[in-house]
């Protein structure tokens, strides 16, 4: 790869994906659509998945082609979750693409790879990965949920909960813990009600993403890839996906920012534009600093997730999601403030923005949490 | 924080905390610790536990006796809201009249006004709302555009008004209106009274981010009110309106830290008790908005103590609202991280418990009632004495 | 003591001594003398040194009166240090006063206390205590210089360093370990040198307050108190120490800020004050809420100071060294940049106060550490 | 950090990268890492270097053939740079001259001007010295008062500048004076070359709070200059300032991003070698310190990537350098932390250490070459298209 490709600078292919994206997702994915699919227990418009999965062919765009994926990298993808992030879509594709999809690509089980990737790539199975229990961890150590082979076949025992998109998905990647140590398996809910499988959706603070609940008990589950040694292939996953929200947070960002500077333009007090006053244009410029450090935080992650080391990606996933989080919180607050009383207001998107915000910096660990990982990768 | 005020209030202090203790029971006691500034939860229970205070003489202690008020001192009012404070009564619901209209009409009104007004405040018998700012003037004030004119005996009123907290439950609003159609920036306004319930006058209520029915629109056409109703004079609106805005912050801090101080010992325990979970950063930064609380502390001490010995309170008393707003904010931030993704759940109907509803209303303290980009304004300005921004 | 003492209103008293203090320094500890001072060695004027503590009776301000001093409070203590560090003021006051003092009136040794304190009290006694070593920790397990007991006399072996004025001080307060633990040892400089003594002036970046390195060779030493034992009398003298530096740090803040504020009155660019331009106006808001509340942080730990709890004490005196070396540092670092070019240049004060924010920011440990300990207090 | 610049230069990249190892020695190679944009430490071995550099070939690597450059191509000169920096080579005494006075020159001069100027720049055989900012125009340029008349065929210049950097080096000036008496703010403005050495020019150094002779007061009292030694047109001396300061950043940031890798790899040593006596927030902020280093390099090189790919950079190259002088000082005052009391002391005669006399140096990196404060005007108003203050 070039420097050039390296540090970012977008092709004319890659130019054109966002600016198809973006004329999607500005139809489809409007205040009003975020506003309407965010009220709902599902979270998403059905009609706009499929078209996203089997139209846009985005569900697999960066699924290998013997898989039913296009093929294409990280960099594109990363530019795909920037637009949505940016657009606030409410649809189960993180947990699906950046999650479930990832786990299987890493999981070394070409069998599973090739039963389950493909209804992923056609955008027909959405799918979760289910690792963290009540205790909201994101380490090997927060796994407790049990799996037992009783005559041959795999039972599951235990909790998982803040499940992105559990109450919806068709297929359940779940993380457990065997005899020999953690294993990844798989649950088909595409059927209709398993048995002694309880799926609860969670209200969260940030409607746009939807989360649930899932309550094991002896649940037959397919076992992907070996029993034992599977942690190393979720915590991968879990970095790769670290850097996708990230773009994720950086396309919310950039976007907050956009409708902060706009209304700086028009909003006018002590007979000025605000935006023309020291107070509001420095903050202004504050926050674009701030999102353009993310973007190329996010330029750092997408580069790691591309090469192969794993060292690297562990970092960079790190430096990515705990910077990026941090900006999107602040860039949106800053957002909220910008706009005086109607950014205060439910009407108002800057609202979306913060608790978007808010719940991202949460989801696969903290910054403080990620900067401690750090300090172990440096060894202080 | 424990204060000891002095044996001079040392009866009446035993006189409200023993009446708070007595009558803060069952759907009060409930509700303990619910409301704020710009939280309207359980509107209806803490009207009631208000009836409750007017029917035990704890409204508008300061206030003249003529006007139903108890002619107290300063001192025996802050040991009041201090003690309210300490019992977590609820939040008062009628913040609007007591607190800013009541002093204005106080200080600006007739004797015929005082008499009408006051003494309905008192007895929560009418609830008030302010009509200051306009979609087009927030926080400038002097660019108001929306208007009345004098027909015959009465004020004629078009025009709109916004951010009039809980409007829809008031029954009157004090309004800054234009009344010289020629006139530019802080003359030609005039401070009128308008009965709420009126066909010219339509409320919009405006949902907040937390979901909350909280504060509204006010559209006036052709609104009418009695030509006497006027605060002041006519045309002297702006200095009327910023009498009521000229109230010593510091000393109505000291009701808001014992609720800092109970956010930040919650926020202190529950990192204790989630342990290694809490990576050492955050822990440090718990510590830091611990330090900032027990600062906010002192530092009302301070003005608290100017004003007992008589004097002007210092810079202290300027910088409070700025540094407590951002702070707070801090705190909100901290207490979601130590929650981590538990405290992203909320309940049916977009309920929200105490720290979510506290931490997202806790954007608006450095918006409303003078954002902080103001506040740094007059702190240089009036504290430090900076030359004002040349007018283009 | 009311309400009103405790929350630092002063009296018609404490304004007075304020105002004669600020006219004494204003005269003494004016610019040209901190520069000439700074620029020699011993690093104060011997003459000045002598009125401070003779006709001002300074250096036994808050002395107990049997012991030769005036016995005021800390508040009044506090006073002197906040206009002291307004005024830069080079002399061995706050190792005398606010270390040497502090510790012999926390041994517990009478006869210690009536021998050495009234020479400190009356100012004829420059005293230094001898506490951290080349590792520049102060706790308790950085005390490694050795105390032995041969023939009914101690003698110190060890280094000790980083000690304020312990190149000119007339008595040194060592703190030693002995067999039974720490001890507090008293060396006589004051007739010339002593044997197995040798000190060293230690150039600092701040040079407003002098240091000195101490290499003990078997140097006979007076036990003060008990042998073992005595280092919570230390770190108690540690912390009402850090309050009055804190109150030193506050004056320092405070005339930076004045310095800033005054300049951006005057300076004017682009045809207006900078002080009108918000950037620079609410920069210095700021500034101002900084300082503010680092008298805040000041006045609550000699609150505790003059309280006798010893937790209330430690807890307060972290807090407020930890808030008034972030502030101080804020603050000069502030009036740096709103001088411009001119804030950069060594012969312009702003530089002084932003090294004296620094030396003093390490001095007894820096906010990170001090919150680390009120971390411990709290149980986090 | 490593970078590929692919197959077109490898050869001379190679022949830098031996060059530099074959003289970076002795003396110079003692010198490792010395100087900077603001630090005058060891001037006469630097000038050595740089004189060691013309002998090379090394300097003015774009500039054209005929006036004693390599007229090589942007991306050449990038990876000298590179490699330079790379290599610890002294920061060059001569920046003002080749960085600063020689693009403008080559951009504005006439065909005589730079054969006259440019060679000698180039063999090191003339230092140039910056003559813009005066005491009551810091960041102003266009409240300049220095004048400058035209008495037959010699300009007459009387004022005074400040800020020139090692001015009492330089041997010639060029100047930014009002040439027109009667005209205000950026009109009548023209760029003179001043020589130095002549009696109407009297400089007077100033020592910077490192304890540095680094930059200077320039006083002219009927000072004169040739009448044609104008660069651009008499009274467009803003336009052609204004050229000067135009030159995009991102790129220039790239050699300073090595020297920030190298001190927070340092600052992570050092906290790493004090173990347990660093707390554990304190190592918490360096890893926020290397984190900004690493944000900072993907930064530089998305500038760098655009600029190989012909584009013009994106809003990244304008916030670089607000970013990266904000963060450096925040690095200084860690390492200054880490360091703890040792940390403190300095050597005889005031003598500092690189680690002190980067972080105070670092202070006047949020000033000069545009302040942070008006580094966020450049950045709301021409990337963020927020309207201009208006004037009064």
């Amino acid at each position: 790869m070039t420097e050039t490709a390296l540090a970012g600078v977008l092709t004319e292919e890659q130019l054109q994906l966002r600016e198809v994206l973006r004329a999607f997702l500005g139809k489809r994915s409007a205040e009003p659509d975020v506003r309407r699919q965010m009220a709902t227990v599902a979270g998403y418009d059905a009609e706009v998945w499929r078209q996203l999965g089997g139209e846009l062919l985005l569900s697999g765009l960066a699924i290998p082609e013997e898989y039913g994926g296009s093929g294409f990298g990280y960099a594109e993808l990363g530019l795909v979750f920037e637009e949505m992030g940016r657009a606030l879509l409410c649809a189960p594709y993180f947990g699906t693409v950046a999650l479930a999809a990832e786990v299987l690509l890493r999981a070394g089980d070409e069998s599973a790879a090739k039963d389950l990737l493909p209804g992923i790539a056609s955008g027909e199975t959405i799918a979760a990965l289910a690792l963290t229990e009540p205790a909201g961890r994101w380490d090997e150590s927060g796994v407790t949920t049990r799996a037992e082979r009783v005559a041959d076949r795999w039972r599951l025992t235990g909790t998982k909960t803040y499940v992105l998109d559990g109450h919806t998905a068709d297929l359940l990647l779940v993380v457990a813990r065997t005899g020999a140590g953690i294993a990844l398996f798989a649950v088909d809910t595409a059927n209709g009600p398993v048995a002694g499988l309880r799926r609860t959706a969670l209200p969260t603070l940030d409607q746009t993403r939807k989360q649930a609940r899932l309550d094991f008990d002896a649940v037959p589950a397919r076992l992907v890839g070996e029993a034992g040694g599977a942690w190393p292939a979720v915590e991968r996953t879990l970095a790769a996906a670290a850097v996708l929200l990230a773009a994720e947070q950086l396309g919310g960002a950039s976007r907050a920012l956009e409708l902060a500077v706009d209304y700086a333009k028009i909003r006018e007090q002590y007979g000025r534009a605000i935006g023309s006053f020291q107070a509001v244009k420095h903050r202004l410029a504050d926050m674009l600093t701030d999102v353009e450090c993310a973007r190329s935080a996010v330029q750092d992650g997408l580069r790691a997730l591309a090469g192969g080391d794993a060292t690297e990606l562990l970092t960079a996933a790190s430096v990515a999601k705990a910077f990026c989080s941090e900006v999107f919180t602040r860039v949106a607050a800053g957002a909220v403030q910008v706009h005086g009383g109607i950014g205060f207001t439910w009407e108002h998107p800057a609202q979306l923005y913060f608790k978007r915000a808010k719940g991202s910096e949460v989801l696969l660990g903290t910054p403080a949490e990620h900067r401690a990982r750090l300090a172990g990768l440096l060894g202080l | 924080m424990e204060l000891d005020f002095g044996p001079a209030v040392a009866d009446f202090r035993e006189e409200a905390r023993t009446w708070l203790a007595e009558h803060l029971v069952g759907e009060f006691a409930a509700h303990r610790g619910i409301g704020g500034p710009a939280d309207s939860e359980a509107w209806e229970v803490r009207l009631a536990w208000d009836r409750e205070l007017a029917a035990g003489s704890w409204l508008g202690l300061s206030w003249p006796v003529e006007y139903g008020g108890r002619g107290l001192t300063l001192l025996e009012e802050i040991v009041f809201n201090y003690e309210y404070a300490r019992s977590g009564a609820p939040y008062r619901a009628t913040t609007s009249g007591l607190d800013l209209f009541g002093p204005m009409l106080l200080a600006l009104g007739t004797p015929e006004q005082k008499r009408r007004f006051l003494p309905p405040i008192l007895r929560v018998e009418e609830l008030w709302g302010q009509g200051f700012s306009e979609p087009g003037a927030g926080s400038d004030l002097a660019s108001l555009r929306c208007r009345a004119e004098l027909n015959g005996d009465e004020w004629v009123i078009d025009g709109q008004k916004v951010w009039t907290t809980m409007a829809h439950t008031a029954d009157w609003l004090y309004v800054l209106v234009r009344t010289d159609p020629e006139s530019r920036r802080h003359r030609g306004l005039t401070m009128l009274l308008v009965p709420r319930d009126q066909p010219g006058v339509d409320v919009r209520v405006i949902r907040n981010l937390a979901g909350q029915d909280e504060f509204a629109e006010v559209f006036f056409t052709g609104a009418r009110t009695s030509a006497d109703l006027v605060v002041g004079e006519v045309g002297q609106g702006w200095r009327t309106a910023m009498g009521t805005l000229g109230i010593e912050r510091g000393v109505t801090l000291l009701p808001q830290q014992l609720s800092f101080e109970r956010e930040v010992a919650d926020l202190v325990a529950a990192a204790r008790e989630a342990g290694d979970a809490v990576p050492a950063s955050t822990r440090d930064r718990i510590v830091e908005a611990w330090m900032s609380v027990r600062v906010m502390r002192t530092t009302n001490l301070r003005t608290l103590g100017e004003v007992l010995a008589g004097r002007t309170p210092g810079p202290q008393a300027g910088i409070a609202k700025l540094y407590a707003s951002t702070s707070h904010q801090r705190m909100g931030h901290l207490a979601g991280e130590v929650a981590g993704p538990a405290g992203q759940l909320v309940g049916e109907n977009y309920a929200l418990d105490v720290r979510q509803r506290t931490f997202l209303l806790s954007l608006a303290e450095t918006i409303y009632g003078g954002s902080s980009e103001i506040q740094r304004t007059i702190i240089g300005e009036q504290l430090l004495g900076l030359p004002k921004e040349p007018r283009p």
